[in-house]
């Protein structure tokens, strides 16, 4: 740390796409870009990750639709959204004039709606990756929701791999609602995932001590921020190890470069920053310059070196700078 | 009516505290941003980082905008006023002068001004004065005949009666328990003063049950209402939808629009106040929610 | 809030077994009640919840032990302790001689563990419940968690309900780390089980960015504090109301009589108050003192109006004091 | 060495700041503690909460007890020094005179003292001296011969030079750099000052690598060593198990014990010090350990 600018390389692969820099926004937290440009360029992240979007205009469920919890909020937005249409109209148009690599996450209540959705993104030059959000009930199973079933699950994924431009990576986003989050992710590699966005929120709840009733319009929410970091972490580092050759965009209360170094070492090739940029409209970039001087800083020349670096056996590993516990 | 409302354009800055004042039960804050102060027009708002390094409080807290002074003495100034809530806003009453905050703003739509001079009542409930009394200024300052009406459940938590007073004369007072001026809700004098000075419109700033009692008043007077509307907000720039509210639009489809961004100021007869806080089914989308 | 002492019955009814309040210690963060005692009389608690315990004495995983995390903690401790012997005849004898009512957790690496300890701890004036803890490998299944698996848990808590004294409700004590917690609980209310105990902590993982590996000796821990609480309220209200005959005890996070009522509200009978304790060693007492008086600031006679409370629907509730959101 | 540890009875206070002082890298606190001052005996540390109402930290900070002074002109208080670690540390450093801190102590068992005067030798490192003061002091009024060792990795990381030198007159300082005192490391000097006193005991305090190398050189002088650890806690009360070392007990078996109760004085060669961090398989208990 002695003032110079870090030269870290910090391309990264996600699959068959190359990004100059593994910081994203995550889903449902940055809209579709605009918002967050008044505070930063939009084009100088990895890329931008939109709200999932759905076929139709869908309104989203009724207020209060957030609950502040510690270090952490649960939200209930039900994925308010202007339908896959006007979205490619304006929301990708507008990313595509301001040069942002997308990420286009795509929601359904069924197979076919997943499909079409991926068919309907085909050729669309803005758009760099899919992330399929499986968190979704699916309407044909009684509402079970897809990612908490492996079969439902592959078959999404399998659907979308085959309907979408095959030059597009197709990130399967899991749900850390599961018993085994590697059987889910086992299942969607193997229906031809190219790789895993972990993770999605907690399922939660917030009774209100003053209305005495569920604090959320919903009911229950989606549980995000700092809070759900080392379950985040835990998912990250669970399905590299079972699923070391396929790539891994990390999320889950990432607020700082040290936080995103965390999911890095545990086998995330880039990270999505959510919840944060809600405190901080220019999270993302803060983490950016923060990840590029903590690798820096650790002797890394590249991030590509440092992922899944904390799976390595002691002999391993680089020699660690002695880390001083107390003076003496 | 013409003139548009003015969407602002957000920094972020680290403001240091210039002065905090105990009024009644409010506390006042004037702190140096001047990239805020430069974007000001009454009506929007900031959001306030709260609790310091290591809070588990993650997000930020909104506060109207009381006033900003772009330029002067020192850098510019923004003034806003502080009610204890909960723990976001006790942290926020026990910030010391010389402290810095960590302040996004302006934020949100501006109360649309009259593009003529043009009689004006403006309502406030508690706080919700604050935002009225800049537009107040610039109300009178465009020749508009101005009168303000102030309500609290109790004289503590009246805001802006001597401001007020200073800047428009005309100024009621109403609380619920009667330890102030007319004892009432403040929606039952307005109906007198629009017809005082001949209201063209009414501009309105306070809790939802208040904000919903003046649009019925404007209505049955066939005036427009703008009202300033505060719904909780987790980003207060647009980008998580926590914020919305069944707004009306020009196409006459209802919409559920943020309050951040699309308000804090809504013409008031284009909000559904009976369906805010319920999905009503011929919103926009609200067809497509099946189970989530 | 007038100053006057509140007046509530706080009693509280766990199936067969009478509590004088509804406020417990949780297991493993209180030991057996002893250094707490000199924090405040345990016998003042509705009941200490101890250690989980096993057949031998067992030595706990090596350190690093814990990693604080944003408003929660890891633990990995790998449920050290003295085996059920010398736990009869020091601790046992320790809280029967202090007046505390007590609940034994008991853990097992097998069924027939679980059935012995159950059986050893048949008849001891002391014993006032056993609470199953079934987060732990079971052996014969290659270390698959047993509250991970309906049929594992159901095995378990059957054989403790038909070994232990038909006079002592068995709880299960399940974990939050599955699909449905409500097909876990059906399983083990199927099997016997008298209530449930809700939530144990949550898998998480924090890597040191220092050492650039897990934080914890034991790599992966168990995630606590109120950062977890939201999961855990859910919790409750998923097993409330999948099966509202049978009593829960809550927790996770609770810091505070209203964290406390929140499970109250959601249908928690009692609950155990477990990190809080770290940081404040008289948490429970305090946690008591202030559920009661918010019982009593919101018109509640008995803690038993409350259970279960927000459930309700509109009509079936007082008519709340109007919440006065802004003056004016 | 027959005189027993002193088990602390804990209790928890609301102590004010009484001052604060910067020494070099660490910042010392004197804060009105009586009920910790009464029951305050030399190697006794306090736990200290952090970060304020609604912080995201939740764990109590653990300092040794730097002295205390059960009665005097105010009410009993303590002191402690704080070097800034990571955020809770930092959290404290920035605290004012006037202001609370939540403390619980004393905590866990104090340095045996000798039965009669007997030559000493205190080792600390960093401030891992703090406590070795009021040691010292306690040794030197029951006759006792004592030097003193401090040793750093600097200069600015020194702690208790002074008082040290005020309280012993022998006081020899190392550091790693070379910045004061001998280059090198404190235990490096031991060996001389063991036999200039002819030592029949040694005290020590510091980082786990020091307090190692400590015990090595008074086994090879067979004499005693009595070492104060330091292992991360989450409860410092003897509850949670999270601060456990392994260390052989009278029967010569080995056991995992809290540090905070059982410790954080020990007697060096009944620590594993090569095994601290691993599951020894000898260890009580470690042959149940099937898998978690
Ligand atoms: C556009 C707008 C303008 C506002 N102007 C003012 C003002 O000028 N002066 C003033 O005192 N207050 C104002 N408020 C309300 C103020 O934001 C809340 O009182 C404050 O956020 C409460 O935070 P807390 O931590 O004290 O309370 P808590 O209840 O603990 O807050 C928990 C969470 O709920 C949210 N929340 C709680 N109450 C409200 C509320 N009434 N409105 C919005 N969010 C809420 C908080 O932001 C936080 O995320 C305004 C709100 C909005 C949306
Ligand atoms: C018995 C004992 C006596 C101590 N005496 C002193 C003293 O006199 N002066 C002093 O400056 N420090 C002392 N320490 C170390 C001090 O407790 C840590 O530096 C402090 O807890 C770090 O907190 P943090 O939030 O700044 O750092 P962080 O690293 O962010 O702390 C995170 C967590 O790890 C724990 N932790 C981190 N480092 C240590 C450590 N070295 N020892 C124990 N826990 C740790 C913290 O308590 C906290 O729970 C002592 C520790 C113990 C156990
Ligand atoms: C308000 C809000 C809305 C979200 N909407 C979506 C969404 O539409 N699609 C999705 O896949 N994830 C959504 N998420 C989940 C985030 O993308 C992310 O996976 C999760 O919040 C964890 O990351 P964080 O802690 O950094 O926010 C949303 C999260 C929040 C807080
Ligand atoms: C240090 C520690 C040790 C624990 N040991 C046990 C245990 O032995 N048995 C058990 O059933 N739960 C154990 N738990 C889980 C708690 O009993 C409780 O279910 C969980 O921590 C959630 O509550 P809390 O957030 O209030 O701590 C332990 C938790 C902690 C933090
Ligand atoms: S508060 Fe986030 S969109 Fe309005
Ligand atoms: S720190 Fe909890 S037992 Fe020692």
């Amino acid at each position: 740390m002695d003032g110079v600018r870090p030269m870290v390389d910090m391309t990264t692969q996600l699959a068959t796409l190359t990004l100059p820099n593994p910081v994203l926004t995550a889903s449902g937290c940055a809209a579709a870009g605009r918002e967050l440009h008044q505070f930063f360029d939009v084009a100088a992240l990895g890329a931008v990750v939109t709200k999932s979007i759905m076929m139709r205009p869908r309104s989203g469920r009724a207020t209060p639709r957030m609950a502040e919890t510690p270090s952490g909020m649960l939200n209930s937005i039900g994925l308010q959204g202007p339908g896959i249409d006007a979205f490619i109209d304006t929301d990708l148009a507008w990313l595509a004039e301001h040069g942002a690599r997308t990420v286009v996450s795509i929601a359904g209540g069924h197979t076919d709606e997943y499909v079409e959705l991926a068919r309907r993104l085909n050729g669309h030059p803005a758009v760099s990756m899919l992330e399929v959000n499986i968190s979704c009930p699916n309407v044909e199973s009684r509402g079970q929701v897809f990612a908490c079933d492996a079969i439902a699950s592959s078959r999404v994924i399998g659907a979308v791999r085959r309907a979408a431009d095959p030059s597009l990576p197709v990130f399967a986003k899991l749900s850390p609602d599961v018993t085994d989050i590697t059987l889910i992710a086992r299942a969607c590699a193997d229906a031809g995932a190219d790789g895993f966005s972990l993770i999605n929120t907690l399922l939660g709840m917030v009774i209100d001590t003053d209305t005495m009733a569920p604090a959320l319009g919903g009911g229950t929410g989606g549980l995000s921020g700092p809070a759900i970091r080392p379950v985040a972490v835990r998912c990250v580092w669970q399905v590299r190890r079972a699923l070391p050759h396929l790539p891994i965009l990390g999320m889950g209360g990432i607020r700082s470069g040290l936080d995103a170094l965390q999911f890095v070492l545990a086998g995330a090739s880039a990270v999505s920053v959510g919840t944060a940029v809600f405190g901080d409209p220019s999270a993302p970039v803060r983490v950016l310059a923060e990840l590029e001087q903590a690798l820096d800083d650790r002797g890394f020349a590249a991030l590509a070196d440092a992922v899944g670096y904390a799976h390595r056996r002691p002999a391993d590993r680089l020699v660690p700078e002695a880390a001083e516990v107390a003076a003496g | 009516m013409t003139a548009d409302t003015v969407v602002s354009k957000p920094v972020q800055e680290t403001a240091e505290i210039f002065s905090v004042q105990k009024i009644g039960e409010y506390v006042q804050f004037t702190v140096v941003a001047p990239g805020i102060a430069a974007g000001f027009q009454p009506g929007h708002f900031v959001a306030v980082a709260v609790g310091g390094d290591n809070t588990s409080m993650l997000l930020r807290r909104a506060f109207a905008l009381y006033g900003a002074t772009p330029t002067g003495q020192f850098a510019g100034t923004i003034q806003f006023v502080v009610a204890e809530h909960g723990p976001g806003t006790r942290w926020l009453t026990q910030r010391s002068v010389g402290e810095t905050l960590d302040v996004v703003g302006p934020l949100g739509t501006s109360f649309p001004l009259p593009s003529g001079p043009s009689p004006a009542v403006l309502v406030g409930g508690g706080y919700g004065s604050a935002p009225l009394i800049p537009l107040a200024r610039e109300l009178v300052a465009a020749g508009s005949p101005v009168e303000i009406l102030l309500g609290a459940a109790t004289g503590s938590r009246l805001f802006g009666e001597l401001v007020a007073k200073r800047t428009v004369g005309a100024v009621t007072v109403t609380t619920d328990d009667g330890s102030a001026g007319v004892r009432g809700r403040v929606a039952d004098v307005l109906p007198d003063a629009i017809e005082r000075i001949g209201a063209e419109v009414v501009y309105a700033c306070g809790p939802m049950p208040m904000l919903r009692a003046v649009s019925e008043v404007a209505r049955a007077h066939a005036i427009q209402a703008q009202v300033a509307v505060e719904e909780a907000m987790a980003c207060g720039i647009g980008v998580c939808m926590t914020c919305v509210l069944p707004v009306r639009g020009d196409d006459g489809r209802s919409r559920f629009v943020r309050s951040c961004v699309d308000g804090p100021v809504f013409a008031a007869d284009r909000v559904r106040w009976e369906d805010v806080g319920t999905l009503p089914a011929d919103v926009m989308g609200a067809d497509a929610m099946g189970g989530h």
